[in-house]
């Protein structure tokens, strides 16, 4: 059966990347940034899953499954944390956090 | 058997750290106890070690203990060690005993004082590194002994640091100090890069070993110890720090001139004596900065009004005679005047102390007077002590120490030394005299405010047995001929070179000596006791008076350093104030604080630019990665 | 790997996304044609079926929703474990089973401490 | 599984188990003081679980784990980080309003992941661990649940971790995708053959995992979120997240790059190099002028992340001896140095501003004194543990000929003594010139004053004597090269 190149998987999962990491950059709304970051980890779980079927072997997927727990791990608290940055600031707007500086 | 010795600097140590921390919380008792308890039990541990010592004789009358290799790295290894032979036996002895006894003074003489265990801690820091200093078997640990040394003193000198003065003297001993310091630890670096060890007897066997008699090198790096020797030792040029040492509590003055700090300069030349053998330039020079203080000294001595300064001024004479001893190699002399000097000089300083809490804290001799009756033990007690420092004959420790030094100086063929510490010895005896009679006889002046308790009195009579009988570890051939002290040390120190004269000769030359001594307590007693007209009408007249002023002042060596190095100095800095090497360190700092200023801008609070950062920093890493 | 692409083996997928495609861009454009446009007072609002409309969708949740939707992505998430570990259940053994066990006895402490602690309770 | 990898994992084991007790005692009943003591118990359950368990090298567990000594040194340092911080904890919160027994079920778990991350010899276990302290870390961070700088610190260290993460994690993904390799032995070993170009998605791999580790680590240019978070922290997790995260995750790096030798193709040398020398300068540069303590701990812990690189760059034992004790020192003096922050902390803020400390001397002489014995220890003053740590770092360098790095660590020390002193000078100045806003300190508690007495005794024990614990270092890194090609 014929596949598709390695490569071809691997730009995918790049590009994938660097449109989490630019709307990470661009948008102010948290919750988008959170969403943003949790298309990085799933590009980083499709680079996995292509690695695994390269190989042929289970290991790639485990680590996807492990990334999936994690990101919603991360994402529980991430969402309780803007909550409670919701209750402080009364916005979701991340450039309204700059209390620190210098 | 020997062992564990680390214990005997380890326990004031300990003492030190237990005030410092918890000091505060501490009952006065405890304090006490501690403070002075720490310091007993060092002296226990000294006792039983100097028994051991004497008693097994180890092989070459030394005895070594490794404590720790500090670290092991790249061919660095500084070992961690103590050293003990008779030399350091002898200082270690009476480092402890001396300071034991100034501490269970302190007990009473320091109730009053708010900062109690302050106090206590900084005394027990100062006998640490002082043992330290004396038990180091490397160059380096003795150096920090000596630092700890110059750190106590400033601390201690600097103790009642509320008044500008205390804290002005405190700040003038350790800069003082320091330019010899300074001088030192460049003849360190000297010693370790040509013989690359700073192990003592290493270096010592390798400098005879390499170094001709008189070679350069050699003299260098005696003439640097020598100059360190001469800050810590307040001997000329670098004398001026001691007079106003007397800032400090007077058991602090106690400790200092007898127990601890100025007698590390005649130990570092003692210990390392190999060296300056063959350096014999500076050995002269030993000698001859030691005869000139001792007279220097003396002279201003006898002009001042301060009870606690006279004491300064001699106690800066009588090292200058160790230095004398130590210049002709009497190395012996100089240790056993070394010993007797701690005995009677605490104990002066310590009855000094006691008059002047007796005397609303009268310092001034002139105000006090007839003190003979009201304070009767504190007079007897003193009087011994002075007797000892004037030398008086046969029943004081001083006759025996200085005897044996002016009869080394003249034995090894010093006869313009001998002359000067002759001379000395009047002085000496002038000096001395003039303090207990403005003191203790004569119409009294001043009201008795307090007696001194049982715990100040009980360390001067202890100190004045060893005063009196210190003397009897060495009799001169006239008396008796009985050596045990130089045997003792003559285990770790050369003998000296003496000529082998007659006994009929030592004879005349005791005499001598003592005629000198004998003619000064009758000086003294005519001109301040029977005849104090004289005295006003000498000074009344322009020239009397012009040298009057200029010994009280200590030979305006306080003067020509103010106008001759601080003044041309202090203008300088002013003058060169916006020079090129000025706008170099100006530039170094603007060139840091911009930098601060515009890094700190990239901290902008913003989590996003925060994030942009770790982008920016992500591309030029994979750049650098991919395509170098 | 080979570096050609054989595009001939995709053809159905790119068929599948064109048909997909035309489909929904042909239900949305006919209704936009066909369908009425004028807008009156009654227009929007549901007609004979389902309740009227009361104010903004916009209203603020309660924190508690949140709370347990959190709880439940976790707890669901979780489960893929368990689901891993069905597919192998009979290579791994024994072994996998006490880790199996492990794992649920984990949860359920977790779940007795929300329980207790009072974050099940949709108030 | 056999018996004695469990008990190879008992330490592990502890920890975790330890976690669940807690969360169920919260359950069963809330208590602070049982909370604690409890997490206490499993601090110390867990250091003697090391201490029990067999060392050796190569003590490999399943494919996920191995416990050799240099493991073992590396939980046991940690477990002792976590149970000073749970002392300072324990005083800390007691003084503010709220719920804190689930701190302690944090603190724990974000011990467990560090010591997860020491023990981990695949890119499933690195991982793993690494989000297991970092979602920790996110709660522990906020916790402080009426100050705003709290949430606010959270926040950004959530979103930039987890992008960090997801650099860290794509990066393994390219790694694996290239040489379907997971565990870290089975990874080709670089310099074996450095006439062979290093295949290129590999190398970016590889460079992405190094962006990961090094936001961890704080290395510039990942540095900016180090002081905003320092600040916001609770001081005690502050505490955490400087000594116990960093050390876990450099003790990875360590490792991973012993294993691959990755560190040494030249491309990323230069990189390490380049990160080396930018963190000594910037951090230095940015204490400076910092009024704030715990932003000027944040910037210096940057410095000292850079000292600790140049001793990373070289690859013989020398380096990693003078690595892992240089990390042990830089533990205790950041320990104590925010326990301190942490124990003078009043309840309604941290004594965070360099005001706060003036004139400290005359109102704590032993919080001073301990408060100048670490920052002497930071700046390298002889006779502490920092400068033993320093004088290795130099001659690992110096070793490894790299004369830039150790000029560059010279200036960078020269740099930051200004801001080390001007603290200390500010502790003994006069009280009075104060502000009048100062708030009032909190007595110090038996437990912390003992904690701080102990750290400073570690210190100067580590800075007088230092020969057997430079022993027990050397064994320990021998280990972790166990396994590997000959040199």
């Amino acid at each position: 059966m014929a596949t598709i190149p390695i490569h071809y998987g691997l730009l995918l999962a790049a590009l994938l990347f660097v449109v989490g990491l630019v709307g990470v950059l661009v948008r102010r709304n948290i919750l988008f940034i959170l969403m943003s970051i949790e298309i990085m980890l799933n590009a980083a779980g499709l680079a996995f899953v292509v690695g695994g079927a390269r190989w042929g072997r289970a290991d790639g997927q485990v680590m996807v499954i492990i990334i999936l727990t994690v990101a919603a791990a991360e994402v529980a608290v991430g969402l309780a944390l803007v909550l409670r940055f919701h209750g402080w600031f009364k916005s979701l707007d991340a450039d309204r956090a700059s209390e620190m500086r210098g | 058997m020997l062992m564990e010795l680390w214990v005997v600097p380890a326990l004031p140590l300990a003492g030190f750290c237990v005030l410092a921390l918890v000091g505060k919380r501490l009952s006065r008792w405890l304090v006490a106890g501690i403070g002075a308890g720490s310091v007993g039990l060092a002296m226990v541990g000294a006792i039983y070690f100097s028994h051991d010592f004497m008693a097994f004789e180890p092989t070459g009358h030394l005895y070594r203990e490794s404590l720790w290799t500090w670290l092991n790295v790249g061919g660095f290894s500084p070992d961690i060690g103590l050293y003990l032979d008779p030399l350091s036996v002898v200082m270690m002895l009476v480092v402890t005993i001396v300071g034991f006894l100034i501490h269970v003074y302190s007990i009473q003489y320091m109730a009053g004082d708010e900062a109690y265990s302050r106090f206590f801690a900084y005394m027990n820091l100062f006998v640490s590194s002082m043992l330290i200093l004396v038990l180091a078997d490397d160059l380096l640990i003795l150096y920090l002994g000596w630092e700890g040394v110059g750190l106590c003193s400033y601390l201690l000198i600097g103790f009642w640091y509320q008044s500008a003065a205390n804290a002005r003297a405190a700040i003038k001993a350790f800069v003082v100090t320091r330019v010899g310091d300074t001088a030192m630890a460049i003849g360190l670096f000297l010693l370790f890069t040509q013989l690359g060890t700073l192990d003592i007897q290493e270096v010592l066997v390798r400098a005879v070993r390499q170094w001709p008699v008189g070679s350069a090198t050699a003299i260098a790096a005696a003439g640097l110890l020598l100059a360190g020797a001469v800050g810590k030792s307040a001997q000329l040029p670098l004398q001026v720090w001691l007079p106003d040492a007397m800032a400090g509590p007077t058991p602090v003055s106690a400790l200092i001139h007898a127990a601890t700090m100025v007698t590390a300069g005649v130990y570092l030349i003692a210990r390392m004596h190999d060296l300056f053998i063959i350096a014999p330039p500076v050995q002269t020079a030993v000698a001859v900065i030691g005869a000139a203080t001792l007279v220097l000294a003396g002279c201003s001595a006898m002009t001042q009004f301060d009870i606690k300064r006279v004491l300064a001024y001699s106690t800066i004479s009588q090292v200058g005679y160790m230095f004398l001893a130590l210049g002709v190699h009497a190395w012996s002399a100089a240790l056993f005047h070394f010993m007797t000097h701690a005995f009677f000089k605490s104990l002066l300083f310590m009855g000094a102390g006691a008059v002047i809490i007796s005397m609303h804290h009268e310092q001034n001799m002139f105000k006090m007077g007839g003190l003979r009756k009201q304070l009767p033990f504190t007079f007897w007690t003193f009087l011994i002590g002075a007797c000892s420092l004037a030398s008086l004959p046969l029943v004081t420790s001083g006759f025996y120490s200085k005897g044996l030094i002016l009869w080394s100086v003249w034995a090894t063929g010093h006869p313009v030394l001998w002359g000067a510490a002759l001379l000395g010895e009047f002085i000496t005896s002038v000096y001395t005299f003039r303090m207990v009679f403005l003191t203790f006889f004569g119409e009294p002046k001043g009201e008795v405010s307090a007696r001194p308790g049982p715990i100040i009195l009980g360390p001067l009579v202890i100190l004045a047995f060893f005063s009196t009988v210190a003397g009897c570890v060495h009799i001169p051939r006239p008396l008796g001929h009985f050596r045990l002290f130089a045997r003792l040390v003559e285990q770790a120190l050369p003998v000296p070179p003496m000529q082998p004269l007659p006994i009929a000769t030592e004879v005349v030359f005791q005499l001598l000596m003592q005629g000198s001594v004998l003619l000064g307590v009758a000086f003294a007693y005519v001109l301040f006791l029977r005849r104090n007209d004289l005295v006003a009408a000498w000074t009344a007249r322009p020239a009397g008076n012009a040298l009057h002023r200029f010994w009280f002042s200590g030979w305006g060596f306080d003067w020509v350093y103010t106008t001759l190095l601080a003044k041309p100095y202090v203008w300088f800095a002013h003058a060169s104030r916006d020079d090129a090497f000025e706008w170099i360190y100006r530039g170094i700092g603007a060139i840091n604080r911009g930098l601060h200023e515009q890094l700190s801008r990239t901290q902008t609070g913003l989590v996003r630019w925060y994030a942009v950062g770790i982008v920016i920093g992500a591309v030029l890493l994979l750049g650098l990665v991919v395509f170098l | 790997m080979p570096a050609t692409v054989e595009i001939a083996v995709f053809w159905p997928f790119f068929v599948y996304f064109g048909c997909v495609i035309v489909l929904v861009a042909g239900m949305v454009g006919v209704s936009y044609v066909l369908g009425s446009r004028h807008w009156e007072r009654a227009t929007g609002a549901p007609f004979e079926s389902g309740i009227v409309t009361t104010g903004s969708a916009r209203v603020g949740v309660p924190a508690n929703f949140y709370l347990v939707a959190m709880l439940f992505v976790i707890f669901d998430l979780e489960s893929v474990f368990l689901f891993a570990w069905a597919a192998v259940v009979r290579q791994v053994g024994w072994t996998g089973y006490v880790g199996a066990c492990v794992f649920i006895v984990m949860m359920a402490a977790a779940l007795v401490y929300l329980w207790r602690v009072g974050a099940l309770e949709g108030r | 599984m056999t018996g004695v990898e469990l008990i190879l994992l008992l330490p592990l084991i502890v920890l975790s188990g330890a976690a669940v007790a807690v969360m169920l005692a919260i359950a069963v009943r809330r208590n602070y003081l049982a909370a604690f003591l409890l997490t206490l118990l499993g601090f110390v359950l867990t250091i003697m679980a090391v201490a029990l368990s067999p060392g050796g090298p190569q003590r490999n567990v399943t494919a996920l784990f191995v416990f050799d000594d240099f493991a073992r040194f590396f939980i046991g340092l940690i477990t002792g980080a976590g149970l000073f911080v749970a002392v300072l904890a324990f005083d800390y919160f007691r003084q503010q309003r709220g719920q804190f027994e689930e701190f302690f079920i944090m603190l724990l778990g974000a011990t467990f992941g560090c010591a997860v991350l020491v023990a981990s010899r695949h890119f499933a276990s690195l991982f793993l661990g690494l989000e297991i302290l970092s979602v920790s870390l996110y709660a522990m961070i906020a916790y402080s649940r009426d100050r705003e700088i709290s949430t606010e610190a959270g926040l950004k260290y959530l979103i930039l971790a987890g992008v960090s993460a997801a650099f860290l994690v794509f990066g393994m993904a390219l790694v694996y995708a290239q040489t379907g390799a997971l565990e870290f032995s089975r990874m080709p070993y670089i310099t074996a053959s450095p006439d062979e170009p290093l295949d290129i998605i590999v190398l970016a791999g590889f460079g992405m995992i190094i962006v990961g580790i090094g936001f961890k680590l704080a290395l510039v240019p990942f540095h900016l979120w180090t002081p905003d978070v320092y600040q916001g922290a609770p001081a005690p997790v502050t505490a955490f997240i400087a000594t116990a995260s960093k050390g876990a995750v450099f003790a990875l790096l360590l490792r991973l790059f012993a294993q691959t030798d990755v560190a040494f193709y030249p491309p990323l040398y230069v990189t390490f190099v380049i990160l080396a020398i930018a963190s000594m300068l910037f951090g230095s540069w940015l204490a400076l002028l910092q009024n704030n303590m715990k932003r000027i701990l944040a910037y210096s812990s940057i410095a000292h992340l850079g000292f600790l690189l140049v001793a990373f760059m070289g690859r013989g034992h020398i380096q990693s001896t003078a690595a892992a004790f240089y990390l042990t020192a830089y533990f205790v003096t950041t320990l104590g140095a925010f326990g301190i922050v942490s124990l003078l902390s009043p309840g309604e803020r941290d004594a965070e501003w360099i005001e706060d400390y003036r004139g400290l001397f005359w109102r704590r002489p032993f919080v001073a004194v301990v408060f100048s014995v670490m920052i002497f220890s930071l700046a390298g003053i002889p006779l502490t543990g920092g400068f033993v740590g320093k004088v290795l770092v130099i001659l690992a360098g110096e070793q490894a000929a790299q004369w830039a790095l150790v000029v560059v660590l010279v200036t960078a020390s020269a740099i930051s003594l200004f801001y080390y002193v001007r603290v200390v000078g500010i502790m003994y100045m006069p009280a009075e010139a104060g502000g009048a806003d100062r708030p009032a300190l909190p007595g110090l508690s038996l437990q912390g004053g003992g904690a701080l007495a102990c750290l400073t005794g570690l210190l100067v024990l580590l800075g007088v004597y230092p020969g057997p614990f430079l022993d027990l270092v050397r064994d320990m890194v021998t280990t972790v090269y166990a396994g590997v090609l000959p040199r």
